[in-house]
């Protein structure tokens, strides 16, 4: 019987390595897989690469992993945020490298990498500081920037839903980076709100079919624990 | 007299007919779905994968689950769908969005956009998905203040800050007028604010502003 | 008040123009718009390019345009079937141009054009025929082609319920390639089993957002027109 | 004895473990899934987009909206959810396939594939998906009968028709025998079909088997 589902965060997050590039799903805090972070801070990796949409506000969850030294290098699109004292002390120490990458370029280098494509084109950036270093091309008499993929060894998602295939069913605008993210790691693991019975899934609901998915743990903790104001 | 923020988000919701499907950037440019009427049409898309926004919800009905772009608590307009980053993107990309509103920094008559980094140094630019709608959009509209705070133009012949985008703005609303960027010929006014003469806006403004 | 349905198959494909290049949905019968591919021979346009995975069967559909003469080129994986005979006839006797892909790679061609992707690399076909007179390219010491998107003027499309605004929503393995092909064209026409309200399809069960249709047209035939053995 | 072609699909599922995600190509490949007992959970992927295809429908409960490449009507498993083409191939070509089976005109030590076409003038060949999955699954495992018709090696040295793909198959399933394709040796015998000997299917090879 195939079984994804595992009993606890420790659990999920076991033999990750430092050294690691780790994708982080979530746009805002919809979608952030929060108690994995907390997990990955527990778990101690260091060296680590994070690549995820922003770069963490006040003293919690990816800025506290930041805040502890686990973090060399963050790939985003946005470090700025209500609260980014964190990532602004260490960027400004020189302590954490920043590449930063359009939101769409981003989303797109991770969805290549989990669809087996290692280099696209896109007119996003080119001739812009963005596309310094980078191949530029010509297609019908317009420039684009040639980008190249983002594979990671370990992806932390969240979902609303999941069964013990590991299919994830995403609530509201919580899929954002979490699908491709699934797909661009070597080991995904999905923090979940519910767990359902086989079949109980909607096949055509399914955002991220199981194959993508190597381990689920259900974090259940009432409806109140998302904070809009903490993003 | 200048249009006020409201009067200028409400002058540029004018020119949005219905069927469009639009994205609005962070800040003054989220404040043009408020002087959409309810009888136009129009599909707001968020790139975090939100195509058909709705009014902001009222207080204690608030969805934690449905943000936009700017990650505040939104609403679905009957018709709404999402998709993840990697289609939404698509879409902007791909040159399905017919209208974009960003703010600026600075708009050059070539139809360059600055508005994401003030200087190639900058600690810890955010770029977010600016670039991506610059480049992808079928129509890229600026909404910003004429002048900087301190009186310097943000119309321009050359941007002087790093490029968001080039040739992308097609017009420009600003609190004192509205401006066509014109392939081949620069800023070409549209409409003015009342009360506001073109050689005032001329005087505020760094490069040659054109009539019909 | 945005309305994309049309009252006729004529009003639908009305204006497309000789020389389109027309992408058509469906994988076999299933999702593909057989009443818009009838409507396009009585439409006429004539020196066609049609992108599809395969190139018809017998005399009818897909096989019956060619019959007419209104194919110029066709673009597709899989040119055989049960009964390939107008196709065959048609290829041998040099009337019809075939442009073979990958499936694969057909559909990340089609998905590149809708995604604003002028070029990509794809593993697929490398060091076979099909990557004759294609650049190639090295990325971390494997080979990989480099493939084209693939614009279109028209679009034709299949779903089972849609909107006002042109929401598609898709059933069973009848997405396929319709969800990438309403991405790619100027024009994208869908014929639908089902009309309903605005607000009536679930947010997360339409597989294409309206932003990607033009125009939608009701086929209501009742539950056994869809015969497999015509595949 | 020889394998005949339900045995040798038999013999293929045997070696299929619970939990991998398995595309299996027209032909004798699909009769794999009939080999592999409903107790051992394996997802079958169908590259029109099914991912957890069940058994076929028993008669009356088609349904025609289901079907899988081979364009024959299909179930659902519990636990199938569905994808359009772009994502069905991202997942093929991104290397998310377990194992792929497929037929074959010939392979080679190298493990090289034919089995799209019989030369390079074929009056309009089909190529379908092969040469995504040759390309992107995890392994690919190629069933066929160990000659042609007319008696002439299908496994040989080096490929004679045009390829699907270069160094792509991982093993061979035969009437006659089991073979392992090795990086830097070539075949490797795995095993044997019952009363077959070694010599005899080395007779019928083009190539140079080896023992382990």
């Amino acid at each position: 019987m195939i079984n994804k589902i595992v009993q606890s965060v420790a659990e999920a997050l076991a033999g990750v390595k430092d050294g690691s590039t780790v994708l982080i799903g979530g746009f805002g805090s919809v979608g952030q897989p929060d108690v994995l972070i907390e997990g990955l801070i527990e778990q101690g990796a260091k060296d680590l690469t994070i690549v995820l949409n922003n770069a963490g506000s006040g003293r919690i969850g990816v800025a506290k992993l930041m805040d502890q030294g686990q973090v060399r290098k963050i790939i985003c699109s946005f470090p700025r945020s209500k609260d980014p004292v964190v990532f602004e002390t260490l960027y400004r120490e020189g302590k954490i490298e920043l590449e930063l990458v359009p939101q769409g370029t981003l989303a797109e280098r991770i969805r290549a990498a989990g669809a087996g494509i290692p280099a696209f084109f896109t007119a996003t950036a080119a001739g812009t500081l963005l596309a310094r270093g980078k191949e530029s091309r010509e297609f019908d008499g317009k420039t684009y920037v040639m980008e190249r993929a983002l594979k990671a060894d370990l992806a932390l998602v969240e979902a609303w839903e999941a069964d013990r295939w590991g299919n994830l069913v995403y609530r509201g605008s919580g899929a954002n980076f979490n699908p491709i993210m699934a797909m661009a790691a070597e080991l995904t693991v999905a923090q979940v709100q519910h767990i359902r019975e086989l079949g109980e899934l909607h096949p055509h609901m399914i955002g991220t079919p199981g194959v993508y998915v190597n381990r689920v743990v259900q974090v259940d903790r009432g409806g109140d624990w998302l904070k809009p104001e903490q993003v | 007299m200048p249009f006020n923020r409201d009067q200028m988000a409400a002058r540029l919701a004018d020119d949005v007919p219905e069927g469009w499907c639009v994205n609005l950037g962070i800040g003054m440019p989220t404040m043009v779905a408020n002087h959409v009427p309810p009888t136009r049409e129009v599909i707001f898309q968020s790139e975090n994968g939100v195509i058909g926004m709705g009014p902001a919800p009222k207080e204690g009905q608030e969805d934690p689950w449905l943000i936009n772009a700017g990650k505040q608590l939104i609403t679905l307009a009957k018709g709404a769908s999402f998709v993840g980053h990697a289609d939404s993107f698509a879409m902007i990309r791909g040159g399905h969005i017919d209208l974009c509103v960003l703010g600026g920094f600075e708009v050059a008559e070539n139809g360059d956009l600055a508005n994401w980094a003030t200087s190639e140094n900058d600690t810890a630019p955010a770029v977010g998905g600016a670039m991506d709608l610059a480049a992808g959009a079928k129509r890229l509209w600026v909404i910003m203040e004429h002048t900087t705070k301190d009186g310097r133009p943000k119309i321009v012949e050359r941007c002087g800050y790093p490029l968001t985008g080039l040739a992308c703005v097609n017009r420009v609303y600003t609190n004192l007028a509205v401006l066509d960027v014109v392939e081949g010929k620069g800023f070409v006014v549209r409409d003015l604010a009342p009360g506001v003469t073109l050689e005032e806006v001329q005087a505020k403004t760094g490069a040659t502003l054109h009539t019909q």
